[in-house]
């Protein structure tokens, strides 16, 4: 790691658009390059984003890192795009500014090289899915990633990520992988051969999720993407009620272990 | 050299730039990016005498310039800040301020006794403003009767600087101002957040759980500023002003409108560096003027 | 095929989009781009008993999605208004409103005296809320007794609908409102400007002539919609909603909130075409949703 | 003319810019091209434009015409940097788009082939005054053009309208034409030799002249640069007090006869 490293927990900070491109019909890769070193980014966090382009927009926008390059200073984002906010991200020019606010929330729990991991990503939520699968620096023998989509136009590839995980696809008109929700594939049959589950992805999915892994009694973490104003603690818009009362998803989570959650 | 220092009553202040009640926490979370002592002060987020949970989700609704929150005083009671949040805070080097709620009269009393104890805490807001509650809250600011009750019964009870923040939501701010001044505030802040609301139409439902909530940020600045220039030349006392303040240029307009010290609430959100970037500015903008003293901006506007 | 006719009163409106009054002039300002026989009804600008200068120069200052006017009722006064506009104008086919003010009690009445008379005015929008003119105008409109009279003594002088134009820098917005409808008002309008000010830093002097002015735009929408929420909910008259409507969006979102129809106003000055895009919005919103009639849209926020 | 030509008396309209470059230290030229026909537009006539790039933006700008090309369907614009929006133009992109309102308010009554002309332009003015000189077809005997700038680097390249017009130039430096403001130039020694001054630029460089010209009773045109909200004649914030009362800049202007304002 080099050793220009930032040393604030969190930063404001200018990034050069390095590359934004459609992976997709709906997703983008958008690559963003820092002037000095990054802070230490773990898998499920993120950052709020200053959308420069859009006079309608106030409020910045969360999203996860997908990726983080300590060397070339760089990081990632995979936006799907859904409203004003994602659509003005997309439309950006490579050389063009973004203002971050970076990193919040708390992250996944990382994987040992013992764990037996079940991974489900819907929509955007694969970003921080793959990250975790990286970061763990897992094999396919160990981790499983389970990826759903609407159709196999909206699958990103995987294919750095092969030797990080095995992958399962599924999508709900059945032009890749099984038909189906994720939740319908074959691997949720039998659930004991995991002791993780994590999943990211829309709240009916990880709801679906957390309620099979609840079943099983398996550790299982999801990441919420309630609405956020401020994204680093101080509003208290983005709360979830959980066994500890109100936390803040920005904070305390937006990885939360779903033994906490009121679900 | 210019000075930026201000007084607000026995309040001092290094600089008028402080941070708003329920947009920079405890100031711990503003301490994870820069050193919070460079702050004029902290406004601790509301605190009420127990424990309240807030609002139900979603609190949050974005309008154009601004922002619609219906937070709705979520906090943990005044003896959990006294007993877990205090200690850790406290000695940061710059004055913290309680905002202090209540649904009766009685509650704000007993929320303020306390606060009275705690050494490093010289100075409340009694926050008589809030959009968000079912009680109490926002009642207690629309009209000078009971204004002037909660102002008297806590000056009472209070021995250092009391601020009151004050409604927008009312026909005559200045009014009200002067009630309070009447009882005994040594200061009023202001502004509150005006009483909003926001709708999905394609849903056909509220943005917000409690349907209507409180709109902050630039938006409502032109109408805040009127309302500090309406309030300073009503009362004697130091008014500090807000309400959509984004950088120094609007703080010197609330400076030159009458505020002595000015909070920025909803700009953090957006950029927690806003209130450093506006004691810079205010530096700045003095020595472009050739003016050494901040407090001779305070009403200076030419009309 | 939807049905965009709605009925204010006797008032009966193709469709339930209509021109602010102040911001489309006498209607030739906007047939310089279009048809104006498209629109649901023109509020013609605001008419005084006798000739008025308005407020001397500068009048507007920009402000965060929104703009401050300080136009102060220029017009050349009813009597001029009915011997050279009124002939120009009296056969767009679409109903023509005068929007009604005075300085006092007496000038409002005679100005409704006269307007009463022509054939083409089915409709006074009464003003009791200018905030730009010294007497008169939001002092009517800011306490219910005065509120009650005008409205009383103005609704025996006119037979044709009228409208009430309430104004926003009140406390209880609700409570006008039943005010001017006990004493006979066919339909309230809401909000007019809010009163605000701008300050330019570097010179240190208003950039109003008159300090203060009237805020308008995207910035007050969602304050006018929550007062178009209460209003519609204390009264039983129909509520025209204004306050910062830029698209169809926005529209609906007033419909949701109880009003029947609505006015465009700032936006016109971004672009004249809004009301025409909005009644486009408004039909194809009603198609996409199969609801046959925008009358069904009102008040019909779930909550 | 082109057969296309809009009908309406004005219009609300997307351009495309097809260039927009820097002249000089304040000044860029953007010209813009329209898919439609271009109404009829006269030297004086302005346009509102929506600035799309700037969150802090919300009404529009006006600008004069400097140029128009029926058969090109183009306009363009003298843009000098004065604030936030007019920086926000200068810094488009070619190929972005431009919302217009056009045209807007009355131009300058245009001299015919006997009239002997004065015309006086001051930064950003100097724009209608080439236009107007281009439109009359006038020619360097009959017209003279005098141009005001702080400094050399100040001053825009008139090769295109020495065809049309004498130039005389000043500069506050000296450092082009003769030293001093556009009003102490000789030729406003002697002003009886023309019976028509125009005037365009700042404030006190127009009250300069009309004084000049109405001493010496000649016919004086000035353009006056009012803040504006509409643009059209609704809004009634840009009056100008006249001895006819209050008079909108937008649409009784932006062009008077000195006759008419209380100056
Ligand atoms: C911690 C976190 C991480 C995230 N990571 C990613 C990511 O990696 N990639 C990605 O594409 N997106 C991610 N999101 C979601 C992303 O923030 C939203 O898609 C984005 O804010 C939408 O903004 P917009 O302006 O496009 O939509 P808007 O125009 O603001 O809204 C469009 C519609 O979507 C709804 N909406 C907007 N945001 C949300 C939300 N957060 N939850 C539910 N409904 C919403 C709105 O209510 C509205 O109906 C994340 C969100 C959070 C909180
Ligand atoms: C009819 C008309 C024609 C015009 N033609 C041209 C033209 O061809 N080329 C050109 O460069 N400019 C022209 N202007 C001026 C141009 O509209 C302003 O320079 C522009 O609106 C400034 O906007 P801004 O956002 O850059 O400045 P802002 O950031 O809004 O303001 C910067 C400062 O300039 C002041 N200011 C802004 N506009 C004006 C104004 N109109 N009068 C006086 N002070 C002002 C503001 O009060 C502020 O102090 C014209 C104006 C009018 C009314
Ligand atoms: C999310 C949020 C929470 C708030 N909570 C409080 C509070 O607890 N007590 C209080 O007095 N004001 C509270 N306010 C109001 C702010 O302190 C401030 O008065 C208001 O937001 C206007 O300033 P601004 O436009 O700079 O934000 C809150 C505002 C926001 C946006
Ligand atoms: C320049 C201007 C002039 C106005 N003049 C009048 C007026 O004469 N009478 C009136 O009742 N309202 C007047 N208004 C208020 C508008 O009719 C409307 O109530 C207000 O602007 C809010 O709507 P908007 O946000 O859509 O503009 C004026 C507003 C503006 C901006
Ligand atoms: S987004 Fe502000 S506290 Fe979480
Ligand atoms: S700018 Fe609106 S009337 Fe002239």
């Amino acid at each position: 790691m080099p050793s220009n490293r930032i040393r604030m927990k969190k930063n404001v900070g200018e990034f050069t658009i390095v590359s934004n491109s459609a992976l997709n019909n709906t997703n983008y890769h958008i690559c963003l390059q820092s002037d000095i070193g990054l802070p230490d980014i773990a898998p499920g966090q993120f950052t709020n984003v200053d959308i420069p382009n859009n006079k309608d927009i106030f409020l910045r926008r969360p999203f996860s890192f997908f990726d983080v390059d300590y060397e070339k200073k760089t990081v990632s984002l995979l936006v799907k795009i859904l409203g004003r906010g994602s659509k003005s991200l997309t439309e950006l020019k490579v050389g063009s500014k973004l203002n971050l606010v970076y990193p919040l929330g708390r992250g996944f729990t990382i994987p040992d090289k013992n764990d037996k991991v079940l991974a489900v990503g819907g929509g955007s939520g694969v970003a921080p899915i793959l990250q975790l699968a990286k970061t763990a620096g897992s094999s396919p023998g160990q981790m499983h990633i389970a990826i759903g989509a609407r159709s196999a136009e909206d699958h990103i590839s995987i294919a750095d990520y092969l030797q990080f995980a095995q992958f399962y696809f599924t999508t709900e008109d059945g032009s890749l992988g099984e038909k189906g929700f994720v939740t319908d594939h074959p691997i949720f049959h039998d659930l004991t051969q995991y002791n993780r589950i994590y999943a990211c992805g829309p709240l009916p999915m990880m709801k679906a999720i957390a309620a099979r892994a609840k079943e099983a009694e398996i550790f299982c973490e999801v990441s919420l993407e309630n609405l956020m104003a401020c994204g680093f603690g101080v509003c208290l818009c983005c709360i979830e009620p959980t066994v500890k009362g109100n936390l803040c998803v920005c904070t305390d989570g937006p990885v939360f272990n779903i033994k906490d959650l009121k679900w | 050299m210019v000075n930026l220092a201000v007084k607000i009553k026995d309040l001092e202040l290094k600089n008028p730039v402080m941070t708003a009640s329920g947009t920079s926490g405890f100031g711990e979370e503003l301490a994870d990016f820069y050193d919070v002592d460079k702050l004029g002060a902290i406004l601790l987020k509301g605190t009420t005498l127990r424990n309240r949970d807030g609002n139900p989700y979603p609190r949050m609704a974005e309008t154009a310039s601004g922002m619609l929150n219906a937070v709705g005083l979520q906090n943990k009671g005044i003896d959990y800040f006294i007993e877990n949040i205090y200690p850790r805070i406290k000695d940061y080097n710059t004055p913290l301020i309680v905002n202090v709620n209540g649904s009766t009269i009685e509650e704000y009393i007993e929320v303020t006794q306390r606060v009275n104890e705690l050494d490093k805490i010289p100075a409340i807001e009694l926050n008589i403003s809030c959009p968000n509650v079912k009680e109490g809250g926002m009642l207690f600011g629309t009209s000078c009767a009971s204004a002037e009750t909660v102002t008297r019964e806590v000056r009472k009870a209070y021995s250092k600087t009391l601020i009151v923040k004050l409604s927008p939501n009312v026909t005559d701010i200045a009014e009200i101002a002067r009630a309070v001044e009447s009882e005994g505030a040594d200061s009023v802040s202001l502004v509150n957040t005006f009483l909003g609301m926001a709708i999905d139409a394609e849903k056909r439902i509220p943005l917000l759980s409690t349907i209507t909530g409180g709109l902050s940020g630039p938006a409502i600045k032109p109408i805040a500023l009127r309302m500090v220039w309406q309030v300073s030349r009503a009362v004697k006392i130091p008014v500090i002003g807000m309400g959509g303040i984004m950088n120094a240029t609007d703080a010197i307009e609330f400076f030159l409108a009458g505020a002595t010290a000015i909070q920025v609430g909803t700009a953090i959100f957006r950029d927690p560096f806003t209130p450093l970037q506006i004691i810079d500015g205010l530096e700045d903008y003095l020595n472009r003027h050739q003016i050494d003293d901040i407090c001779k901006l305070v009403g200076a506007l030419k009309y």
